[in-house]
């Protein structure tokens, strides 16, 4: 027994390790091989773009863990931005971002209200909110881009600097941090887990778990909301197309970073590291100055590996079998 | 009995009547006209359909506005081009997600005696009854001569090309290209991305480029939200005055553009113009009447010292204008 | 009778771990043969081998005198062994017939679905043998508990076999039905089938089984000893390696009432009824599978709806019910299926065993992790628990250990009055049982009410002051505790 | 066993009946709206989307999703353009035969290397789109020099049925007929039910699964295939919400998301739901952003339908406990 709990920790030791390792690699490889790579300037444009997919990816994790999924995210952030624009002109930027980002914690209200009070499937709840939400901004907007004034208050969000750090990596840290905080030093993030192991067996413990899977899409909806408005500041502009893929980009960023998909487990050291491997590739493949096939496919192939190599030691003890057959 | 008969049905039967009387209007034969285009979410083609709605209540003919909500939605085009087939309606104007693909059911439209006017970027058709178009690749040599201009015929550029497989971004680009081949041999270009469509994505990409490319000294912008997109990154990074973008479409943000002079030049179309030009073949064809084969409106080149005096009517629309 | 399926030096290691090291066993035609052993002697592994559905490292299996290779429960079926699960394996969505012919469907060569079904003459003779009286035509979840057990039985019977190997087959069964299934069992034999029979219920094998096996860590350490060689108490000392004496009963001190439950419906339109806990009090509800006994220990616990029940703390006007506001008010609870709403498998014991009081070591929301084991140190080692740790994951448990770690969550609540606890023991080895059995009697000497639902008449017997049987989702009898079995069990049979 | 029945029609009835009071209203509203030539109309339109869904719905069964049909269906018109020339009709064979690719990948995924449905369709998505500008010039649809024959005949009828329509009511009749008749069909939906008691009774759940996101690549192929006649062109990018629609028309034709349940013909019903409410929308000349807001809120309603049913049945499930 107690070589076994020895190994299982080793275990648990290698894939928090590992976890770390896949982007060390990826930042390596880079490094090596695409020109231009290690720069002060190239860097910090990695984790410019980095921040805003890893600020709202630390919202999807939040969801994932409670157990449900988030596919709405890409309208939420682009009514956000419609409401901002138009808003700004006469209110002043700061109520315009404040009611901005309302309407998107809005959005995960309702998400969490239909999904845990009226048990809707989070799949179809946050489809159908995709939707909705991306009709509403177009019609907002009336479909075009609509611009903001280039104040340098609305655009410091997104361009600004805070002791020579860009406010986006700024406050991707603070998001990271108070995810982490969440995630391991309070009630509700306890309960996220708790509820997304096992519902039920929530219930039965009596934690108010419906609360719980409530406060996760709103948590998600603030997240999202920050990340909405660093975008909105830093396009400098109120589109229905801000990021339309960025539901799946944060599901991607999770599911690289390890986080599994039903529920239960995570860490945002998990979401840093997807959100790192995402950031360098996509950074990576234009230095690199591939073609647009050439990178989705590199980017299908890297997700693929991420999700398979921390399982290969499973994968190959499930199918030894086959090999010693052969050899018998 | 009759009387609580009435009263327990009295909701569903007026909902009957009013539905009747609807069918009622609808019978009474209007002429409508089918307008169906890729995408209401771009500046291009908002104009585009305010020149054919306004113009339409001008001559009193009812406008179907479909968008098929996106360039790369050709199955949903062909789908809403088969409803309006179905529907009846007395002509079509196509802006085509994409040519060839549009074709057949173009054809299947003009078989069954609906005449269509293809606009903008037109069904590659041999049937059409009439083709308004500005000319793509002429906007993609007019950003090449600009742009080529500015930069003293010498350095790198780099192409926000644009969606791949549109019919607009593929000629647009093509002009442009072949121009700086034929006139400035001295510009390399070094970087296409036809990932990024948007404002975000070029943005970022462009960020990217900067540090790739030291001796980037233009872009090439296939919209004027990607130009946004460009001049935003440049901005940020100091890069305005060593790196010069050109782009293409009029728009509020396109001005804006312009009158800062961060874009040297737009190749624009005259494209509410366009709207209303289609629309009035469409009602002279739905009337039977001949109609001229070709109408082109020719793209013009304007910069930020034009922008005072272009007639923005023939080019924008209103911005209180929501299709 | 001449041994037609022979297992010998079977071993299985999960990483390092070893589930079985040298597991030994030979069925006879004709006979029913017992498999014992506690939870984690790795019982469930060698079925789960002699089935198909897992690969040995080591030994061999021999059927009729052929050494055989299962790569898969198909192989398995293919010739002739079938299993009857512990744990439900059936369809809910498909029909009766279809569930019936799950093992032809499922080792179908043929493409054609009818062609692997049984036909409905066959079938619901097969159902007539088990005593279930369902049409082919309606849905498994249109079945109550019991007679899905039943159909589950009836699908293993209805296959010939030359070997039937049936895990816990009863669990769920009342005394009638258990009855008929044995005789079902017999007749199995006398048409040549080796039967292997796998039950915690004592006097269960000692009543039918012709043979005994029995491992231990792994190991058969009693080989096909025949009934009448081995006592019951010898039985537990090989399953244990040691001697147990049972605790006498606790002196009931019934003090003042805890929790008064009103107008209780245990189904919509039912007759209600209302009930009294005391403090101090270990009341035992009895009830067949199906019967409303499990349902009724869940209203108490306010994790179901009493249709209409009222459920108040003595002394206060407090409604309860959810089991939110139940915890609130003191009212621990252990449901009867620990996996499926107990535990939470993938997380840490710790985090299992704290998740009722979250608030006890936090303010403001925020958790104090120092002190989050505190209140844990002391009854890991009242309970026996093993591994004596709770930073591994409940998962990593045996299931009696499993079944500690709910009653922990329970037990550091701040101001436990009540305990309801469904199928305390169920799946559960002799040694966790007592120590759990223990555990309940002195919190009932410390004063808190405790209510046992349980299907195994003699766990309540030993353990509980009162006894309400439920049938028909209503209270039948009410009886102390010394109550005749035989007075018990027809009441719980008779208005069934 | 009453409230089960009815709880097991009604998820089905509710594609059918929203289907019929869309042509009723819409009927009523826009002339020849319910007329032969308009249904057929819609069913041409659906084609494609019916193809999708028939996918979607398999592996929905096995408790799966396949949120790269619409790239793969870009993916095979590709490829079927590319090889028309030299191939001729047999090109179209080649287009199913990259959707079972893309098929096989998703179930090996899934089914043998247990990476979860939504990360490894996610990731075949990726590379069908990839893949599809790579044998594009970066995109551009491919014109076959030769297709208008085929793109005439797509628009024809055989016996008042759109020829379009043709391949996937031919496909939808074989899966309906598996699912009924044949022990794949029991595999199916037991693995849905229980994948582990489906592997405890002998059925191969691994292959089982396997084979559902085989038929669901095949199924796209075909789409794809359909898509090239439909548009005599190779579309490379095309699709991209595709994949979205087909599970919104999977679920209002009452298949379960949580697997074990399903029917062809109500996921029919619920295609041309989807595409009659469109037509109405488009044929109205309502807003196209009114639109997506009306048919994302179906698509939430449709969701809630589903539980409605469920929540109304089971309080009077007749067994009491579990």
């Amino acid at each position: 027994m107690t070589t076994f709990i020895k190994q299982r920790s080793a275990i648990a030791l290698g894939s928090r390790i590992g976890v770390i390792a896949i982007p060390l690699v990826v930042f390596i490889v880079c490094v090596l091989f695409v020109p231009r790579f290690l720069s002060v300037d190239n860097l910090q444009n990695v984790l410019r773009v980095g921040s805003i997919l890893l600020i709202a990816a630390c919202g999807q994790a939040a969801i994932l863990i409670v157990g449900g999924i988030d596919f709405s995210m890409g309208s939420a952030v682009a009514l956000l931005s419609v409401v901002t624009v138009i808003l700004a002109p006469e209110h002043g930027v700061a109520l315009a971002f404040a009611c901005g980002m309302c309407v998107a914690v809005l959005a995960g209200l309702c998400n969490g209200l239909l999904i845990a009070y009226l048990k809707l499937p989070a799949f179809l709840v946050t489809l159908g909110m995709l939707m909705v939400l991306h009709g509403l901004a177009s019609l907002l907007s009336g479909g075009m881009p609509l611009d903001a004034a280039p104040s340098p208050s609305f655009l410091w969000l997104g361009s600004g600097h805070v002791a020579g750090i860009p406010v986006p990596i700024v406050l991707a840290v603070l998001a990271v941090l108070s995810l982490h905080f969440l995630l391991r030093y309070t009630v509700a993030g306890r309960g996220w887990f708790l509820v997304g192991t096992n519902f039920n067996a929530a219930v039965n413990a009596g934690l108010p778990a419906r609360r719980s899977v409530l406060l996760a899409y709103v948590v998600a909806g603030l997240f999202c909301a920050l990340a909405g408005a660093i975008l909105t500041s830093r396009v400098g502009s109120g589109q229905p197309n801000l990021y339309p893929d960025l539901a799946f980009a944060t599901i991607a960023v999770c599911a690289i970073g390890g986080i599994p998909l039903n529920g239960g487990r995570g860490s945002a050291v998990q979401v840093v590291c997807g959100a790192l491997i995402i950031a360098m590739l996509n950074n990576a493949v234009v230095l690199l100055n591939l073609t647009s096939a050439w990178q989705q496919l590199l980017m299908a192939a890297v997700i693929a590996a991420a999700v398979l190599l921390p399982q290969l030691h499973t994968v190959r003890r499930r199918y030894t079998h086959l090999f010693k057959g052969n050899a018998q | 009995m009759m009387k609580t008969f009435i009263q327990t049905w009295r909701a569903p039967l007026a909902l009957l009547g009013v539905a009747m009387s609807c069918v009622g209007s609808v019978g009474a034969e209007e002429l409508a006209i089918g307008y169906a285009v890729p995408s209401l979410s771009q500046s291009f083609w908002i104009s585009s359909s305010f020149g054919a709605e306004d113009e339409a209540s001008k001559e009193g003919v009812k406008l179907i506005k479909l968008s098929a909500g996106g360039d790369s939605n050709v199955a949903q085009q062909i789908s809403q081009l088969q409803s309006l087939i179905q529907r009846h309606v007395g002509a079509i104007v196509v802006g085509a997600t994409n040519g060839d693909a549009v074709r057949a059911v173009v054809d299947q439209a003009v078989r069954q005696g609906i005449p269509v006017i293809g606009i903008s970027s037109p069904p590659n058709s041999q049937h059409l009854a009439s083709i308004v178009t500005a000319d793509h690749y002429d906007m993609g040599r007019m950003q090449a001569e600009c742009l080529g201009e500015a930069m003293q015929g010498q350095g790198d550029v780099a192409m926000l090309a644009g969606p791949a497989g549109q019919a607009w971004s593929d000629l647009r680009a093509q002009g442009f290209r072949q121009t700086l081949k034929d006139k400035f041999p001295g510009i390399n270009v070094v970087a296409e991305s036809r990932l990024a469509d948007n404002r975000n994505a070029s943005l970022n990409t462009t960020e990217d480029w900067l540090q790739r490319f030291a001796n980037l000294k233009g872009i090439y912008s296939a919209t004027e939200d990607m130009a946004a997109g460009a001049v935003a990154a440049l901005r940020a990074s100091g890069h305005l005055e060593q790196v010069k973008v050109s782009t293409s479409n009029f728009s509020p943000t396109a001005r804006e553009l312009l009158v800062n002079n961060e874009v040297v030049c737009s190749s624009v179309q005259q494209v509410v113009e366009q709207g209303r030009a289609a629309l009035r073949l469409a009602v002279a064809a739905a009337n039977k009447q001949t109609v001229e084969k070709v109408v082109s409106l020719p793209a013009l080149k304007i910069s930020a010292q034009d922008v005072a005096t272009v007639n923005l009517e023939q080019v924008m629309a209103p911005a209180n204008y929501v299709p | 009778m001449k041994t037609i399926f022979q297992a010998s030096g079977i071993s299985k290691h999960y990483g390092t771990t070893c589930a079985l090291r040298d597991a030994n066993l030979a069925l006879k035609a004709g006979q029913i043969h017992a498999l014992m052993g506690e939870n984690g002697a790795g019982k469930s592994t060698f079925v789960k081998i002699l089935v198909g559905a897992v690969r040995p490292d080591g030994g061999e299996i021999v059927l009729a005198g052929q050494p055989v290779r299962f790569g898969s429960v198909r192989d398995a079926l293919n010739q002739g062994v079938v299993p009857v699960y512990q744990h439900s394996t059936l369809f809910n969505q498909l029909t009766v017939l279809e569930n019936l012919s799950a093992f032809g469907l499922g080792t179908a060569r043929r493409s054609w679905a009818k062609r692997n079904c049984l036909d409905r003459q066959q079938a619901n003779e097969v159902l007539r043998l088990v005593g279930l009286d369902v049409s082919l035509d309606s849905l498994v979840n249109e079945l109550s508990l019991g007679e899905r057990q039943l159909l589950e039985i009836a699908r293993g019977v209805g296959r010939h076999c030359s070997v039937l190997i049936l895990d816990e087959p009863t669990a769920a069964l009342g005394a009638r039905e258990a009855d008929r299934l044995h005789e079902t069992l017999q007749v199995l034999c006398a048409k040549g089938t080796a039967i292997l029979y796998i039950s915690h219920k004592i006097d269960d094998i000692k009543r039918m089984a012709d043979a005994v096996t029995i491992l231990r860590d792994g190991r058969t350490v009693v080989n096909a000893a025949a009934r009448d060689d081995i006592s019951a108490a010898q039985i537990v000392q090989h399953m244990l390696g040691q001697t147990f004496e049972p605790q006498a009963l606790c002196v009931s001190n019934r003090g003042d009432v805890v929790v008064e439950a009103k107008d209780i419906r245990l189904a919509a339109g039912a007759q209600p009824f209302s009930l009294c806990v005391h403090q101090g009090e270990v009341l035992g509800i009895v009830g067949v599978a199906g019967s409303g006994a499990l349902r009724l220990g869940e209203v108490l616990a306010g994790a179901a709806s009493g249709h209409g029940a009222t459920l108040s703390l003595s002394g206060t006007t407090q409604i309860i019910n959810d089991r939110q506001s139940a915890m609130r008010a003191g009212i621990g609870y252990v449901p009867s299926d620990r996996h499926a709403d107990g535990l939470f498998l993938g997380l840490s014991a710790l985090k299992n065993a704290s998740a009722s009081v979250l608030q006890r070591f936090s303010s403001w929301g925020v958790l104090r992790l120092r002190e989050e084991a505190g209140p844990f140190d002391a009854l890991i080692a009242q309970f026996n628990l093993n591994p004596a740790r709770l930073d591994l994951n409940a998962s990593d448990y045996s299931g009696g250990n499993q079944q500690k770690l709910l009653f922990l969550r329970n037990l550091v609540l701040p101001n436990l009055q009540m305990l309801v606890v469904l199928e305390p023991t169920r799946g559960v080895d002799i040694g966790a049982r007592e120590s759990i059995h223990q555990a309940l009697r002195e919190l009932a000497c410390s004063g808190i009410a405790i209510v046992v639902v349980s299907s195994d008449l003699l766990e309540v017997n030993t353990l509980c002051h009162e006894l309400l049987v439920v049938a028909s989702n209503r209270v039948v009898g009410r009886m102390t505790a010394d109550a005749q079995t035989d007075a018990v069990l027809s009441m719980m049979a008779g208005a069934c | 066993m009453k409230a089960s029945t009815i709880n097991r029609q009604a998820r089905f009835l509710v594609a059918p009946g929203g289907l019929l009071l869309t042509v009723c209203v819409a009927g009523a509203l826009v002339g020849d709206y319910a007329s032969l030539g308009n249904l057929q109309n819609i069913g041409s339109q659906a084609a494609i989307l019916a193809l999708l869904a028939l996918g979607q719905m398999l592996v929905m069964l096995v408790r799966g999703f396949d949120i790269s049909v619409g790239a793969v269906a870009a993916c095979s018109s590709t490829v079927a353009a590319l090889t028309m020339d030299s191939l001729g009709t047999s090109s179209l064979a080649l287009a199913v035969l990259a959707g079972l690719l893309f098929g096989g990948l998703n179930g090996v995924l899934i089914a043998y290397l247990r990476v979860q449905p939504i990360v490894a369709t996610l990731c075949s998505m990726i590379a069908a789109q990839g893949l599809a500008r790579l044998i594009s010039d970066d995109g551009q649809p491919v014109v076959p020099v030769d297709a208008s024959s085929l793109a005439d005949l797509a628009f024809q009828n055989i016996a008042g049925i759109p020829l379009l329509l043709v391949p996937a009511l031919i496909c939808m009749l074989l899966v309906g007929l598996v699912l009924k008749k044949f022990t794949l069909g029991r595999h199916l939906f037991m693995v849905g039910c229980d994948p582990q008691a489906a592997s405890l009774v002998g059925v191969d759940s691994r292959r089982v699964t396997l084979i559902a996101y085989l038929a669901c690549g095949v199924f796209a192929g075909l789409a794809g295939a359909v898509l090239f006649c439909k548009t005599g062109t190779g579309l490379p990018t095309e699709g991209v919400s595709w994949a979205l629609q087909s599970v919104a028309a999977a679920v209002i034709g009452g298949t379960a998301l949580q697997g074990g349940t399903a029917s062809v013909w109500p996921v029919f019903f619920g295609v041309l739901l989807i595409q009659a409410l469109e037509t109405a929308l488009n044929i109205q000349g309502v807003s196209p952003f009114i639109a997506e807001i009306v048919m994302g809120l179906i698509i939430l309603v449709a969701g809630g339908l589903d539980r409605l049913i469920l929540r109304l049945f089971s309080s009077t499930t007749p067994y009491g406990e579990s």
